[in-house]
Order: C-alpha cells, then structure tokens, then sequence
C-alpha cells in the first residue's frame, strides 16, 4: 500500500504496548490514538532515565542535579519550538494540557489588555470544537457580558464558510477553532479563517491537539497575517506523556496578557504588598512545572520528527483511505464527517444502524479491538448530526493494514451478533 | 469470545433492549407527589428523564407510576425496564430495598450471586458486573429512580405533615 | 543515632540516584529535598509499568486498555485520600502541582458562591509563606477589591498569633497559612488557627507541601471545627513525580465553588449555548488529567504509608536535630528559624557571615553536595531577616547522619576557602 | 576539586568582590542623560539598582559615568564591578562592543578563549562559562547596564532631534 511508513514493522517495535494482548490471548488492536497515543521506547527511557539519574527542581536549584534537570527541561522546550517552527523558544509555554492552554488564554483575555474581551464583543468558535475549546469560552463570555457565537457546518463535516461575513466582524475579537476535528476529522482552512479574522484585528487561537500529532507544522514559515497568534496541543497526543500540554503565542500578545496562575517561578520580586512578574515563558508557568514530563515530550516530538512528519502524515492518510473503503462495505454503517481522506485526519466517526456505539465498541473490545463509544467531547457535533454519540476508529504511525481489516470483520460479526441485517 | 459476550449480552437484556417496558412519559408532572429528573452518564452522553408518581394509602407510601423517555446503550436502556417492572407499585420502603440488592450486585465485581427472588429479570445483570465500564450503564436509569424518589418523599413528608 | 529509620541502607537503596557521582567521583549527597524529593525504585517502575502495558485515556474509553487506565488512576486517587485520610475519595482533586490547587481556591472565591470574597472582605495569610501561597491571593484582593491581611512571625520564626483578634474577625474571609515553613521549618498550630477562623466563618486553606512528606496527616479524624477547609501538597515532594498535585476540599465547600477550568471530563452536557458540570472530583478536572502520574503518585503515597509516616517524621527529627547540632559548630552560621528540632520541619535555611549563600553553594556542588541557594520562593519571609536569600539545607528519608557530617566539613572549608574568620 | 573552584573564583573576582568599583550611586537620577534601573535574578534575588548617565561630545555619545547598588554573589558582584572599569569614559558603541565579546564569552559554555585586549579584568569570568547557573549572575550587572543604556540613547536621541 502506497504511503505507508517504510519501516512500520519496526515502528511498531518501539511501542511496548503493542506486544500486549487480551485474556484471551488476542493482539491488541489499538484504534483509540485520537483519545491519547501509545508511547514508543524513547520516550519511557528519556523519562526513566532522568528519574533515575538526573531529577531536580528547575531554575532556582543551581547544584549539579539542578543545572542538569534545568537543561533537561528547557531542550524540551528548545524540541518542542522547533517542532512547531515556533518563532521563538520563549513563546512556548507548558501547560498541563490543551484545556488548561485554552483557559489560560480566554480567562486572561478576559482580564486586562488590548484585547480585553467585554460587553457587546463577540468571540467565535465553531460547531465542531471538542469541549475544551467550547466551555472556557462560554465561561469568558458569560463572565464579561461578550457574546458567543459559531460557525456551523454542513453535512460533509465542512464549515459553513458562507457565514463568515456575518460572524468576523468589527465587533469581533477572538476567532477560535480546531485545526483538525477530533470527531469528524475535518482539516480546517487556517490560513483562510486567520487572515479574514486578522482583517478585523481579531486576535485568532487555534486548537491544535489533533493536527500537531498528524500534520507538519511550521509557524515560523506562514505568512504572519496567516499565522495564528495562539496555537495548542497536547502532550499525550503526540506519543508524549500526559501532565504536559504546549502553549505558543505570539511573543506581543503573551506579553499583553495579564498573568493566569500566580505562584513560585512566576515572580521578579514578591513583597506581601505587591509582585512583579518575570517574562516569558515563566510568567505563565506557575509553581513547579511538569518536569519529566517535558523530558518525555521532548523525546516524543523528536521521535515523530524522526520519523518525519510528511511521512507521519501520508502514513495517516492512507491508513484513513483504507479505512474508509473497508468501512463502506458494512451494510448500516455510516460515516460522520468527510468522505475524502486526502481532505481529512485521523479520526473517522460512525454510526451502525441498529446497534448502539456502546454495544459496538463492547463487541470489538472483546475481540482485543480498542475504539471508543461515545460523544468524544464533541456533543454539539454530535447533535448536528442527531445523535448522542458515535463509534470513533482513529489510527496513528504504529496502525496496520491488518488491524484496519480486523475492525471491518469484527464490524460485520457485531451485526451478526446483534442480527441487525 | 462469544461466550464473554453471551454472559453480558443476555437474552432477557436484548429483550428488553428490543421492546423496552413502560417507555415513555406519562402522567402530570406537576400533579402532587410527581418529580421529573433528567440524569446523564458523562462519560458517553447517555441520557434518562425519568417521572415518578408516589403515592400514600393507608399510611404505606408507594411508587403509582414510574415512566421515561431515554437513549442510551442495551445495557442501560434493558437496566431502566427491568427496573420500572421492579418497583412499580411496591412501597417505596420495599423498592428501595430491591436498589439496594441490585446495586449490591453491580459493584460486586461478578462475585454476588443474585437473588431471583428479589431481581426477577434483573439478574440478568449479574454479568455486567465483570465489566466495570459498562456497571455505569445498568445504574444510570436506577440512579434517577432514586433520585427523583428521594425528592418526591421530602416534598411529600412535607405536604403531609399534619398526619 | 534514635529515631533513625531501622532499614535506612536498605531504604537508600530504593532510590536509584542515590548511587551517582559527580564528575569527580564524589558521592551525591542531595540535601535539596524540601525542593523536590528523590523517586524509589517503585514509583519509576509503577510509571514504566503503566506506559508499557496500560496506557490509555480515562473515563472515557470503555476499552480493555481504558477500563485498565481508568482503575489505576482511580486507584491513585483512593491511595491519596487514605494517605491523608481524606473523608471522602471524592473530595481529593488532581492539580497540576500545588500551586494550581492555591490558585483554583483563590480564583474561583473571587467568583461566586456564599464564600465569595468581594470588596471590603479580608483575606489572612502569613509572612512566611511560599509565593505560592501569597501571590493568588494578591490576585484575588486586588481583583476583587478587598483586603489581603497577614501575620507576622519573630526572630524565632514564631507566628506572632497575638494579631489573632485584630487579624480573624467578622470581615475575614479566608484564612490560609503553611502547615510546615519551607524556609524557616516552622510547623504552624493547624488546629488553633483553623478554630479561631471557624468560629467567624471564614473558610481555611492550610498549604500542606512541606508538611505532606514529613508529617503523619489523617483529616478525618481531626475535630471538624479544627479540621481545614482546603489542604493542598504536591506531588513531587512525595517521592512521587512532577506535573500533579492535590486539592482536598471539604465536599459542601467544593461544591459550592464554581468550575475552574473548562472543558472536557468536566462537564455534564455541552451545547452550544451552555454547558451543565459534572459532580466532584471531575468538576474541577478539565481535559486529561495527569494519568501516568497518579499512578506514579499512589505508589510514592504508598511507599511512604510503607515507610510509616510516624517512622518518617522520627527521621527527619532525628537528622534536623544533628544537623542544628553539627550547623552550630561553625562559626558566623546563623540558622533562620526555630532552634528546636522537635517543634520544626526538616528544612533549615542559614547564613554563613561574609559569604554570599550562591558562593556556599557552590562550593558545597564542588564537593558533590546539593544544598538550595536563593530565597526559596519565600521574599517576605527573608525580607524580614534583612537578608535576601539563604542557604537551605533539607533532608528526607534517605539523609544519612554522615551527609549531614559532610555538609558540616564542607561549611568549614567554605570559611577558609573565602578566608573569612 | 579546589581546582575548579579556583577556576570559577579566580583572584581578580575575588578582588573586585571585596573591593567593588564605582559602587553607590552617583549623580542626578534625573538629569538630561541620565537613566536608573532595576534588574533581578528571578532565580536567586539578586538585585542591582543601576544608574548610567550618557553624553554626547563631538558627535559622539559616551558613557559619562555608571553607578549602582547591588546585592548578590561574588560574581555578580565581581562582574559589575569590572563592568563599570571597561564602559566607563567609552563611546556608547564601543562599550556595547565590549558588552558583545562578553556576551559570547559567557554563552560559550567554555569553549571560547577571552580577549584581554577588550576584556582586561573580564577575562577573569572566563571559567564562569562552565558553570551555567552561574552565568546569570555574570550576566546581570551588565543586562542592566545595556537596558539602561538603550533607554537612556532613546531619549538622548528625541532630545537631540535639532542636530
Ligand atoms: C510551602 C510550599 N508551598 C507551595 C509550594 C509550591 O509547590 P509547587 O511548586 O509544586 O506548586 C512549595 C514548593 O515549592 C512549598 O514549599
Ligand atoms: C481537538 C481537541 N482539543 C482539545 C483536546 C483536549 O486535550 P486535553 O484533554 O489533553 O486537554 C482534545 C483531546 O481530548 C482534542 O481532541
């Protein structure tokens, strides 16, 4: 099959996990890497290995642990900048996740600044955002008397572009939405929706939690009116550990921004009275940050750079088309989201006529075929679509043909169990 | 395989599944000694609104009518029938008592044997209780029985407090 | 040496950094330990074990690898609260580290509820607190318009608990103060200060990170109204890892307080306009949380209950003891806080007269011991001696008496070294 | 062991350390030229509170004096003070090339041989390169020394807009 990573069969190696199987003896199927991806050796070694040899607190220690955890941490840092061709290093900050990423900017947006969202502003998302881009703004605008407002999408999974004059307007100040859909699996036109949004001095933040374990990113290398101010990921998406997520932004506007969490390492100077603040990337990191965790990460981003991530990508790619062509032949079966899989990531969400997502990812569980049931975060998705919640396969750079043919049988064996058809 | 399936997927549950006992809503939700509660599983969106009618003769309060509308998995949509055929029209004492058998069952990792006596379809159950993950399903209906049996008792202690 | 514990070789080598060298050979003697703490071998196998075999979302993945996930981090859960004896597992909330959970505390009481702080209301904390624990509140009064109050402490690095009256009053709040001083040692009376603010309403949040690893905590069996509101440690002081810390609330409390973050795991439906919250401790878990981590911190909790903290804390008093012992034979040293190893923590911050705390330091790295130089995140508290940082000393369960002896040796070379006295 | 440390403390730092130049401030806060400021070692709270005062003579801006106040470390306190020997009484750009040659010293982990044509004294903080938490502290007299410097050209220039 075309596009395939040359060496999966060794790829596969790396991940431990992949040698697991059920009770029953069965090879685990792992088709859940939109929910978080398997770790590949490295990174559990990266992490072991400064446990084990190199732990310290960062920054304010300046013993040999010290100086050796400090410079650990910070190239993960220097690893994760270059992965995103981040403009700067200092623009990344780590979070605990993207959630936490995405309330740290729409809390502190609500705030102080240029960009203080108030009465009568309105901040736009879409219908198609995971909740973690959906909830922290309606929690600012409700805060701030501003006004929430989205765009829709059609039934292909694709948003309705046409609304985009009557939603980006003066009045607008924050334009967010996903990269990559994690329950359609829709590609999002950044480039597109970042410059109408720039147009009218809106400042755009962009979720990226499923785009950055997929698609090559070079922030460094858009046209700055094209290039998001704020963009997000998360750490265990992209075969990282969890307790980490990745903020970058736009050095001018971090600095604008009012800080988030106040605490050790954020400070310049502490009186009971009063504190300055230090400059970034600490004045958003608050108290100890996630130290072997931005050890792992680092090996992580840099194990999916060396596998290169145009190849990661057409490995996604064709795995999606097979998938898609095996999906077509169960009867009932039918897909939320794009049909095209050169227009779309991952992530491919269904529905089964007659059996509910549960009871399908139930039967496939006990065939070792790992999927997930249920509204994925994403249920205003879900309703566009009149459902409550949907089968979800998502495959990842470790994903087999093979496994991709397992889950079509065991999607006809479901129906047969539950004689529907 | 199949056989791990058969254990959870038992027949009286696809039964109920397939044709669902007293589904959907009835009676006057603002009528005395009625309470309407919506309850969800988080988890995967499952959703109950489910009614409760109590009502008191001869000093025994008991469950008039119990009805709901609901989308959910085989598990928790069989749970909530079996559930409505256990305790409609027992005293409230008593139905609580067969929530307690039931629950008692559920969490019991697969190691109570149930009681037939008591659960009559229910313990069909008794399999899901191998399956953490779906244990959750099997209480979402009965969950919302209680809670809105819970509230309908305190506002009927209190519209009844002259006896 | 009494009150050692038993198996402390044995102990020491459950702690895989222990056995390194600095580049001239010279034994690790690590002192830096009210930083951060060393991992045992348990807890890094318990992380390896779970990322190897285990790894998958929570909560949300009904797959065989889920339902694994979601046990083990449950799991971690339970091992908190027993490790504290929380009264309800529920009631214990993962944080990021411990400075979120101060923040989650200080920001969402700004916000509603019928503890909400307003304009004119006070807020009590201490002068010897870390920034941690100063900072946020700083936030919350100066958005909020009301008071941020403070006691202060003496030359003996005793609270001055006559400002009771005039300081805990009708317009008090919130109470909130360290259990154990990060920098002076200091063990504050939990129970006094948390009765006097109950008896006019206020809600307490005693910051436990320094008192966590040291001291033997059961909340619920302390009498209610001298049992805190919020306690709140970190993970990585533990002997557990980075990237998580805890929040134990009292449950009407929490349930009062207002989300925090927004997102997904937090929620219970989600529509476009508005979204309804899950019930504790979800409500304030927004996105993934730190999975491998509570794994890693249920086993460094356990290790510890292993250990026996009544055991634990004989140790860190038996070592203090002989540290303040071996500290008052050099000359010029001055010790910053209590004098009496029984009535302080494990952390003992000194100056040496006519050297800079970053030059002992220094030579102290030289000679392969790690000691913390600075002002530990704790300003107010140095400003108070007239000093702007110091040298700090910390010891944990693998000290040995002969660390202490060479970090003794190691002070007296410094004087000579710097040809002072 | 005492050779490494006699590598990261040689005399001259010592020296300077004991016997800090130019210290205390001097001159008038606001005078035309003249700009304070103050920087921190968020990592360790040193502080230094630093006074430059710029002027022009000739076409060419010099650096007329800097003065300040500072607590911390041997080094930091050492590298100030050798700061103020090498920018005193030197035309702006110069004294910035020398800040230059510093810079790289310091962020050459080792590796780069200092000039003592330019550096006189400074060379003395070439073993402070290898030791990376220390570098701040060389660092941060002269940090302030430059922000001070730019502020104080940006408003020389507006001032002389005439010439
Ligand atoms: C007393 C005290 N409070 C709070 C903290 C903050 O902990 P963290 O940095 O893990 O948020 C610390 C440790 O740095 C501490 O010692
Ligand atoms: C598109 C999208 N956004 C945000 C998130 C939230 O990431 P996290 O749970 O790590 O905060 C996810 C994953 O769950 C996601 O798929």
């Amino acid at each position: 099959m075309e596009g395939l990573l040359p060496d999966l069969e060794v790829v596969r190696k790396d991940f431990p996990i992949l040698g697991r199987t059920t009770a029953d003896g069965l090879p685990l199927v792992y088709l859940d890497s939109a929910n978080t991806s398997q770790k590949p050796q490295v990174v559990i070694d990266a992490m072991v290995d400064h446990l084990e040899r190199h732990n310290a607190n960062v920054a304010r220690a300046m013993h040999l642990l010290g100086a050796e955890a400090t410079e650990a941490f910070e190239g993960g840092r220097d690893k994760v900048a270059a992965f995103i061709g981040a403009p700067e290093r200092d623009e990344v900050i780590f979070t605990k996740n993207a959630s936490e990423a995405l309330n740290l900017v729409a809390q502190t947006l609500g705030l102080e600044g240029a960009h203080r969202v108030g009465p009568g502003d309105v901040v736009v998302t879409t219908e198609m955002e995971h909740h973690s881009n959906i909830v922290p703004w309606q929690m600012l605008t409700q805060r701030t008397g501003a006004e929430l407002r989205w765009f829709t999408f059609d039934e292909a999974g694709q948003l309705d572009l046409s609304q985009v004059d009557e939603l980006i307007t003066e009045r607008t100040k924050v334009v967010t939405f996903t990269w990559v859909s994690n329950m359609l699996g829709t590609v999002n036109p950044v480039a597109e929706l970042t410059r109408r949004a720039h147009e009218v001095g809106a400042i755009v933040v962009v979720d990226a939690s499923q785009a950055a374990p997929q698609l090559p990113i070079d922030l460094a290398a858009m046209p700055v009116e094209e290039r998001p101010d704020v963009v997000v990921f998360t750490g265990h998406k992209v075969v990282g550990p969890t307790g980490i997520g990745v903020l970058w932004g736009r050095r001018s506007l971090l600095e604008e921004l009012p800080p988030f969490l106040g605490g050790g390492e954020m400070i310049e100077t502490v009186t009971m009275e009063r504190s300055t603040y230090a400059g970034l990337p600490h004045k958003f990191e608050a108290g100890t940050p996630p130290i072997v965790e931005a050890v792992g990460l680092g090996a992580a981003v840099d194990y999916l750079a060396g596998l290169g991530m145009e190849a990661v990508h057409a490995h996604e790619q064709a795995i999606t088309a097979y998938a898609l062509e095996g999906l077509g032949t169960v009867p009932g079966l039918r897909v939320l989201g794009p049909l095209d899989a050169t227009q779309r990531g991952g992530a491919i969400s269904f529905e089964l006529a007659g059996v509910h997502p549960h009871d399908v990812a139930q039967v496939l569980d006990v065939r070792g075929i790992a999927v997930r049931a249920g509204h994925h975060c994403a249920r205003p998705a879900h309703a566009k679509f009149g459902v409550q919640s949907s089968t979800r396969m998502s495959s990842y750079v470790y994903t087999t043909p093979g496994e991709i043919d397992a889950l079509v049988e065991a999607l006809h064996y479901t129906r047969d169990y539950f004689k529907v058809g | 395989m199949s056989a791990e399936l058969d254990a959870l997927y038992q027949e009286i549950i696809l039964d109920h599944y397939k044709n669902p006992h007293h589904k959907g809503l009835r009676g006057d939700p603002s009528a005395d000694g009625t309470v309407e509660v919506h309850h969800v599983n988080p988890t995967c969106g499952d959703e109950v609104t489910l009614r409760v009618h109590l009502e008191e003769a001869d000093g025994v309060l008991r469950v008039q009518d119990v009805s709901y509308d609901a989308v959910g998995c085989s598990i928790s949509q069989a749970s909530t029938s079996v559930m409505t055929d256990l305790v409609i029209g027992k005293p409230v004492e008593e139905a609580m008592g067969v929530h307690e058998v039931f629950l008692t069952l559920m969490q019991g990792k697969g190691s109570v044997e149930p009681d037939e006596e008591v659960l009559e379809d229910g313990i069909a159950f008794a399999g899901v209780a191998k399956f953490p993950a779906r244990v959750k399903c099997a209480l979402l209906g009965w969950m919302a029985w209680k809670d809105a049996t819970s509230q309908s008792m305190t506002t009927t202690a209190q519209g009844g407090d002259d006896d």
